[in-house]
């Protein structure tokens, strides 16, 4: 137990910890925004303030029939339009359509299916395979809530948390930066090994977490130039509800998306760093609606293997397909 | 210029009617516009102080998580039964206050308070009228209005309590709620909507029809500009509301399922509908209204805060045409933009796209309203009285709100505010300190000409500097707790998500201390808000008998036509033959010889 | 309350007012009935027809409601000489009315591309 | 006191109060029909199946003669005041609410039939192939309670295999009863119930009453909104646009019966509020000549 003062969290300017890519931009375009919103603010109430004092009756009794002349009003309006339009297409559209929009490969990604439901979330892997295990709704049952089809045989290697319990690893890739983040290319291997070396304690050409760090000013030029970005393995989730709509909500990610009964919604985010995080549910469904938090947890590869391999298979519970 | 120094106070055998109508058709079932104006304001105001009152046991709610609630505590027990047993709010409590709350906030409080109360009073007056164009369906609409009130109030008292889906009813959630507590909400949100379709149609004829001669479009107040583009946002957004509301109540009762998919697992089993419906049609119907609605909560109040800043900087308002222009593209855009509720619900890029770009236009009127207004200021001779007051503190205050409204305008920073107490910030800070601050700037202007006296300025401006000081003090920290992850609708106050929650072990995001702590300090200024509206309760009650009374049928020396009435106006309205030769705000015109010249006035000889 | 029997004087009603202007839409009136009843047998009869298409099918039968309609509107309920305002009226309805339906339609079809696909990447 | 132009136009509109009123009342309820129509439209387009033929053409056919034979009456009943006819009017306005009053009586007599008609869904492909065998004979059973639902979803062009336990089976209780349920019958301790299943598809045959085990049976609906999105929006709608008819022919009763005094006191304002009365009836006839294709026809 420990709480953070006033201070700090001014430190950290207001915006909770960040621990995925996409949410640099978000943190940095919202404080464009504000920085936009302040000027705007600070600048209409000098004048507003000044307004009232030179204009109050005692100093001034006789009001002037045409009031405010020149082109200061039309100025500002001008402004206003011209930055929201430069932040709309500059920023908004494109920032959204890439964090949103443009998914990558299931097979470059770690996926799964995360299901809602009063007032807890549950998630399923889809086991080495890749593939998850067929639902029916005629299957369904007490035991069988999702009607999931035991003997199929892709449903095997499926794994799934325990409730409130959710983990994805965070796994060092590297891809070409120029490129639209498509994987490197030899010569970017070669280069990357080079400035691997010195590091590579396991010897896999790779740089892995930890190694990352020790990285100097020097060799982030040089992986910079040949245009090689150091990031993490995505993650997919297919979000769905069995009941009311919820909404998965991790401040960390800077991610929001509602779960939609009857649909199955991806969103795609890469994570950054390791931690224990919340999932919030961020839309109303019901009672328990305060307290359907879960564990966001966002491992090592080998401590998230570690904790792959102790979970089961159950065909009672998990996400719902809806065909 | 006749009466503007003399008070006519007329005596009701000269003009009223031949017969005495009694008291209920005098104030029950009356149908003159300026009772009935009365009536929706003061039925407006007891659902203003309720739904504060709830928001109050919330507020304590959220501070103190599963502490009894001071005072009220046995009340609530002995009313309500289980849900607050020992005085405690069960979360269930909770989300029926807070959709409660919402919706009588908007459909109960703001839109009769500011559409219907001043809207009837006000508009015939100001445009000449001798009443409303169908006297009769004006009626029948306050009494739609009071069923609906009813209904909603009831509703409290059933078994399961209020409705809990908040004020949005997103199905399956307000379905799937085991309680009828949603039904009566259906049935009185499908009154509420039909007083005001009936109302907007009033209006519209009103305005249309029924303008004094010379009062030509240019030549209206902009407070009648603004009840026009209101009403003509009821007439056109609230329909598809009342069909969603008819769609949801067949799903509620009759079992079918409109906005219900197949497949639902409810506690475990199938849920007993023929399933196909969709979820999404609910939030695209509701928020057909609920944006447009929005405009109506903010349109009448821009408009009353420009009548009190015209009349008292003693000056034309700054670019009436734009203000004219801006207020009727306000209202056609404000049809086009409403999924930017939506945004996180799977929108695609384009669609989304689209409504971002319309919301980022629509932002661009309101921009160009507050400018005009602020414009306004130079060169006037300011009178700091406390409806000025009021409508001054306004300017900041919606601009505060309606600045905040541009980065949840923006789906990429929507991805990390939506539904936290960002949004409730946001929009706190246009309709509490900005439309609350309009409305009661004008209670206070108006006051004089319903009832012949001024209320206390003493208390006036203790209303006011408690108000404002309260109401940031309430709003203003909740854009932090937003912007640091905290969630709307915690019935727990985010006590789940708090570092001190022994689960949050080692989770790095939970929310600190300063933020939880935050809650209380809210709590604490909502308590001091609370406390500053006392004496204007006071005022508005003790005013009527020995407020000062007014010297004159026009006491502020204003230029509309509302104020060259007897006082109060007698059935009928003007007891002389209304003719317009000017603008509405013909202040300090060089070279009359007063520093106002009313609407009605003829050509006044000039002095040198 | 106005004892005036005598119809409007204002010279640009006089015509819609007269005998002899209403005697001709009498006529108007029962040609339209006709037309209604010709549509309402011709959009039966598709139906026993069988237009393989859907969206002919559809189109068609929209088409004719839409004729129809029109002819109710523009005889029936006088909208083909109305004034001003109500066009004005009509118009802001209409345009709302397409917003509604459109935005919505658009709004439920634009997802992105594999999210009703059962998870499984398209 | 006295409202301006509540009778004579205004010079500078053209229009006297009521009829403005009216018609942005009936702006208002253009967007109302709409807000259905546009959620017709989506559920519509978004489901997997959607039913065909469940309403009767001939009587839908009959009921849009009706509402049209009312528009002309009621157009003619307002000609009939502006020549000076009040006996014309009378009888006009008299035959537009019969029209009315008969529109009502036949979906009244729709309705009906509607909620003492019901589909039974069995448990398993097993059972409701031993009851469409009892229903329709051993050897055709199973093909011709297909071929309903074939029929019922348009089926014709799509490859999909439907599995027997999908397939429902139409018919009658006995008894005829209103509203009867899964759980009515239940709670009556009935084990077992008569129905009697429809015709097959393209013939008229009386098929024999058979008996159910309740067990057996998965859901029993009437054809009532619980029964399927497509009953559901389709009583909504046509209940509505009822409550329409039956609102407006209060009104024009109204008229027709207070018609005497008004033409004594201001024949004008009569014939204005014939006229206000009559474009509201227009716009509910205006809405069934939509209605009509889109829940009898597509
Ligand atoms: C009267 C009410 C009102 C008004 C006027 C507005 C105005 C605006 N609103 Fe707000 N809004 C609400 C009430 C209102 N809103 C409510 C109730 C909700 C929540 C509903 C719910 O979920 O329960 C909401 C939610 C809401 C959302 C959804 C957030 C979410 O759920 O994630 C969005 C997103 O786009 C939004 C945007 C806007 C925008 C862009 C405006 C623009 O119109 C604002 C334009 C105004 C300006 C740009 C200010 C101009 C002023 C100046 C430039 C002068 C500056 C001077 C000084 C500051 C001194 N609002
Ligand atoms: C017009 C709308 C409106 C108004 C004015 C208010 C006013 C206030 N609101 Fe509300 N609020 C909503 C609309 C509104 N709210 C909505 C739509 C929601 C979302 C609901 C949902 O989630 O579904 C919400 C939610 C909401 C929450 C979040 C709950 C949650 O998410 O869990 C909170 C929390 O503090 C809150 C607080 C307040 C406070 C302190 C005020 C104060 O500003 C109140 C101040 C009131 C006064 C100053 C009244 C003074 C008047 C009188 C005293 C009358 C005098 C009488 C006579 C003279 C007769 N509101
Ligand atoms: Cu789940 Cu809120
Ligand atoms: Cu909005």
């Amino acid at each position: 137990m420990q709480s953070t003062t006033f201070l700090e969290q001014l430190k950290q300017g207001f915006m909770p910890i960040l621990a995925s890519e996409h949410g640099k931009d978000v943190d940095y375009f919202i404080l464009i925004i504000h920085w936009l919103m302040a000027a705007l603010f600070v600048g209409w109430m000098a004048y507003f303030c000044y307004a009232l004092f030179r204009f109050r009756k005692s100093a001034n009794p006789k009001a002037d029939y045409v009031g405010a002349k020149g082109t200061l009003a039309n100025n500002a309006e001008i402004a206003v339009v011209i930055v929201e339009a430069v932040l709309l297409i500059a920023f908004a559209i494109p920032l959204w359509a890439k964090a949103v929009e443009e998914f990558p490969k299931e097979s470059n990604a770690t996926v799964m299916r995360l299901v809602a439901e009063q007032f807890s979330w549950q998630a399923r892997y889809p086991g080495k395979d890749g593939v998850f295990g067929k639902q029916e709704l005629k299957f369904v049952s007490d035991k069988n809530p999702l009607g999931y089809v035991e003997k199929d045989p892709a449903a095997s290697d499926d794994r799934l948390s325990p409730p409130k319990d959710i983990h994805v690893p965070l796994i060092p890739i590297e891809l070409d930066e120029r490129n639209k983040r498509k994987p490197l290319s030899d010569e970017q291997k070669k280069v990357l090994k080079e400035v691997a070396e010195p590091y590579d304690n396991n010897k896999n050409g790779q740089l892995d977490t930890n190694e990352r760090e020790k990285l100097t000013a020097n060799d982030h030029k040089k992986l910079k130039d040949a245009g090689i970005a150091l990031t993490f393995k995505p993650v997919i989730i297919h979000l769905t509800t069995k009941d009311v709509i919820h909404s998965f909500k991790v401040t960390a990610v800077r991610m929001t998306q509602d779960c939609m009964p009857g649909m199955s919604i991806p969103v795609h985010f890469t994570p950054t760093r390791v931690g224990k995080f919340n999932i919030t549910c961020a839309q109303l469904c019901g009672n328990g609606h305060a307290s359907m938090n879960a564990l966001f947890v966002v491992d090592s590869p080998e401590d998230f293997d570690k904790w792959l391999a102790e979970r089961t298979t159950s065909a009672a519970g998990g996400a719902p397909s809806f065909e | 210029m006749q009466s503007t120094t003399t008070t006519t106070t007329l005596d009701t055998h000269d003009h009223a009617p031949h017969h005495d109508p009694g008291f209920l058709r005098s104030y029950v079932f009356s149908t003159d516009h300026k009772v009935i104006g009365i009536q929706y304001g003061f039925t407006a105001l007891m659902f203003l102080l309720f739904g504060f009152l709830l928001v109050m046991c919330m507020r304590w709610q959220i501070a103190k998580p599963g502490v009894p609630i001071p005072l009220v505590s046995g009340l609530l027990e002995s009313l309500l039964g289980d849900v607050a047993k020992g005085g405690v709010m069960s979360p269930d409590l909770y989300n029926s206050f807070g959709a409660m709350h919402g919706t009588i906030m908007v459909f109960l409080a703001i839109v009769p308070l500011a559409f219907a109360a001043f809207g009837n009073f006000v508009v015939p007056l100001q445009i000449g009228a001798v009443d409303m164009a169908f006297p009769r369906v004006n009626m029948v609409s306050y009494q739609c209005f009071a069923g609906g009130g009813v209904v909603m109030f009831v509703s409290f008292f059933i078994p399961g309590g209020a409705a809990q889906a908040g004020w949005t009813s997103y199905s399956p959630l307000a379905t799937i709620v085991p309680t009828h507590g949603q039904t009566f909400w259906l049935i009185g949100m499908v009154l509420l909507i039909t007083s005001s379709l009936l109302g907007a149609v009033n209006f519209i004829a009103t305005v249309i029809q029924l303008r004094a001669p010379g009062m030509t479009w240019m030549r209206m107040p902009f407070f009648v500009w603004t009840q026009f583009v209101t009403a003509f946002i009821l007439l056109l957004a609230f329909p598809p509301l009342e069909a969603a509301g008819i769609l949801q109540l067949v799903d509620k009762v009759l079992g079918a399922s409109f906005f219900l998919p197949t497949g639902l697992v409810v506690s475990g089993k199938l849920y007993d509908v023929s399933g196909g419906g969709s979820p999404l049609l609910w939030q695209h119907l509701f928020w057909f209204l609920g944006h447009p609605e929005v405009y109506v909560l903010i349109l009448p109040a821009m408009g009353v805060v420009s009548e009190i800043i015209a009349c008292n900087t003693r000056k034309p308002l700054w670019g009436y045409k734009s203000l004219v222009y801006s207020v009727l593209a306000v209202g056609f855009v404000s049809f086009i933009v409403w999924a930017h509720h939506m945004y996180l619900t799977g929108m695609g890029t384009k669609i989304s796209t689209f409504f971002q770009t319309t919301t980022m236009i629509i932002s661009i009127p309101s921009v160009i309203i507050l400018t005009c207004l602020f414009m306004s200021l130079w060169g006037g001779s300011i009178r700091f009285n406390t409806p000025m007051l009021f409508a001054l503190a306004f300017l900041p205050m919606f601009g505060i709100g309606g600045l905040t409204g541009l980065p949840l305008g923006f789906n990429f920073s929507d991805l990390h505010l939506h539904d936290s107490y960002y949004v409730i910030a946001h929009f706190h800070y246009v309709v509490a300190p900005g439309t609350i601050f309009a409305l009661f700037a004008g209670v206070y202007f108006w006051y004089p000409k319903m009832t012949g006296r001024y209320m206390s300025e003493t208390l006036g401006k203790i209303h006011f500097w408690g108000s404002l000081i309260g109401m940031n003090l309430v709003f203003m920290p909740m854009f932090f707790q937003g912007l640091y992850g905290m969630s709307r609708r915690m019935s727990d106050g985010g006590a789940t998500y708090a570092l001190s929650n022994a689960a949050n072990e080692g989770v790095v995001t939970a929310l600190t201390g300063t933020v939880i702590k935050m809650n209380v300090f809210i709590t604490h200024a909502a308590f001091l808000l609370l406390l500053a509206q006392i004496p204007f309760i006071i005022n508005v009650f003790m005013s009527m008998f020995n407020g000062k009374k007014v010297e004159s049928d026009n006491p502020w020396q204003a230029t509309t036509l509302d104020w060259q009435t007897p006082t109060p106006p007698p059935h009928g309205n003007f007891t002389k033959e209304i003719v317009v030769h000017r603008g509405p705000y013909e202040y300090s015109v060089p070279g009359h010889p007063t520093d106002f010249t009313p609407q009605n006035a003829p050509e006044p000889k000039l002095v040198k | 309350m106005s004892h005036d029997h005598s119809s409007s004087h204002d010279p640009s009603h006089v015509d819609h007012n007269s005998p002899e202007y209403i005697q001709k839409t009498i006529k108007k009136y029962l040609a339209v009935g006709g037309i209604l009843f010709g549509g309402t047998v011709l959009t039966v009869a598709m139906y026993y027809v069988h237009i393989p298409s859907v969206f002919w099918t559809v189109t068609i039968a929209l088409l004719i409601a839409t004729v129809k309609a029109g002819f109710v509107a523009a005889v029936f309920m006088h909208l083909s000489d109305e004034r001003k305002m109500i066009y004005g009226v009509l118009i802001c309805t209409v345009f709302f009315l397409i917003g509604l339906m459109g935005l919505t339609l658009w709004a439920m079809n634009d997802f992105p591309f594999f999210t009703l696909v059962d998870g499984k990447p398209a | 006191m006295e409202i301006p132009y509540a009778v004579k136009p205004r010079p500078d509109t053209g229009l006297y109060n009521a009829k403005l009123g009216i018609w942005l009342f009936l702006a208002s309820e253009v967007m109302l029909f709409g807000g259905l129509f546009s959620s017709y439209i989506l559920l519509r387009v978004g489901a997997d199946l959607w039913p065909h033929g469940m309403v009767s053409i001939p009587v839908g056919t009959f009921n849009t003669f009706v509402l049209i034979a009312s528009s002309v009456t009621v157009v003619m009943s307002w000609a009939s005041l502006k020549l000076g006819r009040l006996g014309d009017f009378k009888k006009y306005m008299a035959l537009t609410i019969a029209c009315a009053l008969g529109f009502l009586g036949v979906k009244s007599f729709e309705y009906h039939a509607k909620f003492t008609h019901y589909d039974v869904w069995f448990k398993d492909a097993a059972t409701a192939e031993k009851y469409f065998k009892a229903a329709y004979g051993e050897e055709k059973g199973v093909e011709a309670a297909r071929k309903l639902f074939v029929e019922r979803f348009h089926l014709h062009n799509t490859k999909a295999v439907y599995e027997a336990n999908q397939v429902q089976l139409p018919g009658h209780l006995e008894g005829n009863p209103l509203f009867a349920t899964h759980r009515s019958l239940a709670s009556a301790k009935k084990e077992t119930f008569q129905f009697t299943p429809d015709a097959p598809f393209g013939t008229h045959d009386h098929p024999k009453p058979i008996e159910v085990k309740l067990s057996d049976v998965e859901r029993l609906s009437a054809y009532v909104p619980k029964h399927s999105t497509y009953f559901a929006i389709y009583f909504t709608i046509t209940a509505l646009h009822g409550l329409h008819v039956l609102g407006g022919a209060i009104v024009l009763a109204y008229f027709l019966f207070t018609a005497n005094t008004w033409w004594k006191k201001n024949p004008e304002q009569l014939a204005n509020r014939v006229e206000v009365g009559g474009l509201f009836w227009h716009f509910v006839d205006l809405v069934w000549i939509f209605l009509f294709p889109i829940i009898y026809l597509l």
